[in-house]
């Protein structure tokens, strides 16, 4: 038995299985975000009140606004259980390419929380009379904006992990780094409701949705060593 | 400790030049010079406070020492990252062990991160030489401290890692497996490894003169 | 001089509450900055000189307590 | 290629040079503000169509722009603090990070106060003014970084970090808020500032901003002084400094 070098997609697999199974075993933290996004969505119209017309033209900015702070919430299991046991060190002191563990982790990350958020959507979308032209605009745009928050948010946590009660902080570090996502994604779902094309501002998110899966694993391996130290 | 240094003695498997370490604003180590060869181990002493974790740290590359640099095979370690991890295998205060997985997913989980695979039969051997059979299965959240401990400690009996960092490695251990722990030291630096450890309980099975010591006790308030 | 008098100079033109408003503010940030960054550069050098001199007598201490012992720990392997 | 810095990245040099340095800026950036400002104030014409509220200018300009600017300067300290492991950069970028935070603020308030007799609000979602404020929040995060963590070396390796992400960011935060603004507003509102200047008002301009300009070099030397205090106290020129300075004023206050 020798200590053969994994290739990339080996190691990407290997931390993403494991990522899923401990949140499999641990439900509570798919269900809470989801449940987070659910109530505050539903809290606006009690709010502001039950006219079909002031609902549906402000449903793109209340559910993406919605997503970025559930996606906020459920950023912090990213990195601090594994921070808190200790096997965010073993990971950072293994053979692997750090970037390679860091994307797996965004992925899993994604794949727990953004996915839900997207497949829950269109139900909440009913519930504030969004557009029915817009429907396919807000998947989509979602589909292409949720990983951004993911991987932006990364980047916070992995400054924050190390810190006691950085919560706060973690907000105040990633919340403007999500406002291109926020005026783009709501642009379209907007645009895609007077019935015009939309895929300019799609090409925009998928452009920051390139940019920041190359750049955030990087920023995320330096910050983390900076934290574990 | 000449004996050691025959044919190894130009390229230390680890060493580092003057590491200076500083922790909220206290001086806990001044140009300390260190080098370890393979055979030896190296027990790191001093009161409580006094930077035993810290340097540790430091050497396994996990910490930035405020001055000085560690060098692993004449390399600086951040050159030679990958082939340093290869050969480095750290244990700190914290298991790295997850609860929503059981012992047997824990150990073969980092296992594979560091290029070993296992199967589940040597996976089981494994456990129980930390005593920890029968507990295969159960989920680590519902293990002791201790047996988190020992689920980490069993890395050690498949390592091909020659240079063992070992912070405490005998807390939360019985005496018959302290005894076990000791024969797999000496079997490891036999074999050409190398082991730096702190540990409040003397090595009993080793001779004294055998063991280098560092001792930090800069100014301890 | 682009005013009569210099009532007219603080009148602004019917603006002088928003001219002298930005002015003001802009004036008092300043200078609070600038006596925050003097007065935490005389606490910095007041605490180094502290841990300093509280250093220096921990030394004393020790030495008294053990004169063969030094207190540098140089060790060399 | 660094070897002509060398010398200036010894601590010791660097802190006793911005010593020097530091009469001379604080001289020169008197004399230009003066100048500048007396002149902006009294003597610059008013704008025929903003008439006297235009002198909010002479200063919301030179911060708007240094605060800009200042991040600029906070992300390359962080670039070659990072990649050159080069220590005095990392202080520099900390103690540029509350000057830029500073100058924001004063660029959003004037930018407010210059818009109320304008658009006859306090606060309009203009593109400028909305840029301003996350800029804001991009220094307030960096700062917060910095004090979160007790090990300044780490801090700065964080908040370099943070600042090299904002920075990449802010060009796509800008446009974005641009695009949004000419989006939600159309031409209902006109931007702030921007007239055709003349040079009457393009002298005084000039000394504020460089007077401006000469102020934040002074304020962030003071800092950086700080800054190197703190990263190297435990060498003796610090200690024996520090023991010396505090004699010398214990020996002011028994008097």
């Amino acid at each position: 038995m020798a200590a053969a070098n994994l290739s990339y997609r080996a190691v990407f697999s290997l931390v993403l299985k494991r990522d899923l199974t401990i949140a499999m075993r641990h439900k509570d933290d798919i269900i809470n975000p989801l449940l987070f996004f659910v109530i505050v969505i539903t809290l606006f119209p009690l709010g502001i009140g039950p006219e079909a017309q002031t609902l549906s033209r402000i449903a793109p900015g209340i559910i993406w606004v919605a997503a970025l702070l559930s996606t906020l919430l459920s950023l912090d299991r990213l990195f601090k259980s594994d921070y808190e046991d200790g096997s965010l060190e073993q990971m950072l002191l293994s053979p692997q390419p750090i970037f390679v563990l860091v994307l797996a982790k965004i992925v899993a990350h994604w794949l727990i929380t953004g996915l839900p958020l997207i497949l829950i959507a269109p139900l909440l979308a009913i519930l504030l009379h969004l557009n029915e032209q817009s429907y396919s605009a807000l998947m989509l745009t979602l589909l292409l904006g949720t990983p951004v928050l993911s991987l932006l948010g990364a980047i916070g946590v992995a400054l924050t992990v190390g810190i006691k009660k950085g919560g706060v902080l973690l907000s105040l570090l990633v919340l403007p780094l999500y406002i291109p996502v926020l005026i783009f994604a709501t642009s379209a779902i907007d645009t895609a409701a007077l019935g015009l094309p939309y895929s300019g501002q799609l090409a925009i998110i998928a452009a920051l949705f390139f940019g920041s899966l190359t750049l955030a694993p990087f920023a995320v391996s330096a910050a983390l060593k900076v934290s574990t130290n | 400790m000449s004996e050691h240094q025959t044919n190894t003695s130009n390229t230390s498997l680890l060493s580092a030049i003057s590491l200076t370490c500083i922790r909220e604003d206290r001086l806990l180590f001044d140009q300390l010079n260190i080098k370890i060869n393979a055979g030896d181990i190296v027990q790191v002493e001093g009161p409580n406070g006094s930077g035993k974790t810290s340097l540790l740290r430091i050497l396994a590359g996990l910490s930035q020492p405020y001055e000085g640099d560690i060098y692993f095979k004449n390399k600086l370690i951040n050159h030679s990252n990958e082939e340093f991890h290869q050969a480095l295998l750290y244990l700190g205060h914290l298991p790295g062990v997850k609860g929503e997985m059981n012992a047997q997913e824990n150990l073969a989980f980092n296992l594979n991160l560091h290029g070993l695979h296992c199967d589940d039969t040597s996976i089981k051997q494994t456990l129980a030489k930390v005593n920890l059979t029968g507990f295969e299965d159960s989920l680590a959240a519902h293990l002791s401290a201790g047996q988190h401990r020992r689920i980490s400690l069993a890395r050690l009996y498949q390592s091909t890692a020659r240079i063992w960092i070992l912070d405490e490695p005998f807390t939360a251990i019985d005496k018959q497996g302290v005894y076990d722990l000791e024969q797999l030291f000496k079997a490891h630096i036999n074999q050409g490894g190398c082991i730096v450890l702190t540990t409040h309980q003397d090595l009993l099975t080793f001779e004294p003169s055998s063991i280098k010591k560092i001792t930090l006790d800069y100014i301890v308030e | 001089m682009q005013f009569d008098s210099f009532s007219a100079f603080l009148d602004m033109g019917g603006y002088g509450f928003y001219v002298w408003l930005s002015f003001g503010i802009s004036t008092a940030l300043i200078l609070a900055l600038i006596f925050n960054s003097i007065y935490a550069h005389k606490q910095v050098i007041k605490n180094i000189a502290i841990r300093q001199q509280r250093e220096n007598k921990l030394r004393e201490l020790r030495s008294q307590r053990n004169k063969t012992q030094t207190n540098t720990p140089k060790e060399v392997i | 290629m660094w070897k002509w810095l060398h010398p200036y990245a010894n601590p010791e040099v660097s802190y006793h040079l911005t010593g020097r340095i530091i009469p001379w800026f604080s001289a020169l950036t008197i004399l230009f503000l003066s100048i500048g400002l007396i002149w902006a104030l009294a003597f610059a014409p008013a704008d025929y169509q903003q008439g006297d509220s235009f002198r909010i200018f002479y200063i919301h300009v030179p911060a708007a722009s240094l605060s800009m600017g200042i991040y600029l300067g906070m992300a390359i300290a962080a670039f070659t603090s990072l990649v050159w492991q080069f220590k005095l950069a990392d202080a520099s970028a900390a103690a540029m990070a509350p000057v830029g935070a500073i100058f924001t603020a004063i660029a959003l308030i004037t930018g407010s106060a210059w818009g109320k007799p304008m658009w006859g609000t306090w606060w309009i979602w203009d593109a400028r003014l909305t840029s301003e404020l996350i800029l804001l929040f991009l220094y307030l995060g960096v700062i917060a970084l910095h004090n979160a963590f007790e090990d300044k070396a780490l801090a700065g390796k964080a908040a370099g970090i943070l600042t090299l992400v904002g920075v990449i960011n802010l060009p796509i935060i800008k446009y974005s808020v641009e695009w949004w603004n000419t989006l939600h507003q159309g031409s209902t509102v006109s931007n702030l500032g921007k007239p055709s200047m003349s040079v009457e008002m393009l002298w005084p301009f000039v000394f504020c901003f460089l007077g401006f300009a000469l102020l934040v070099g002074t304020i962030v030397c003071i800092r950086f002084r700080s800054e190197i205090l703190i990263r190297n106290s435990i060498r003796p020129w610090v200690k024996a400094l520090a023991l010396e300075k505090s004699l010398s004023n214990n020996a002011l206050e028994n008097k």
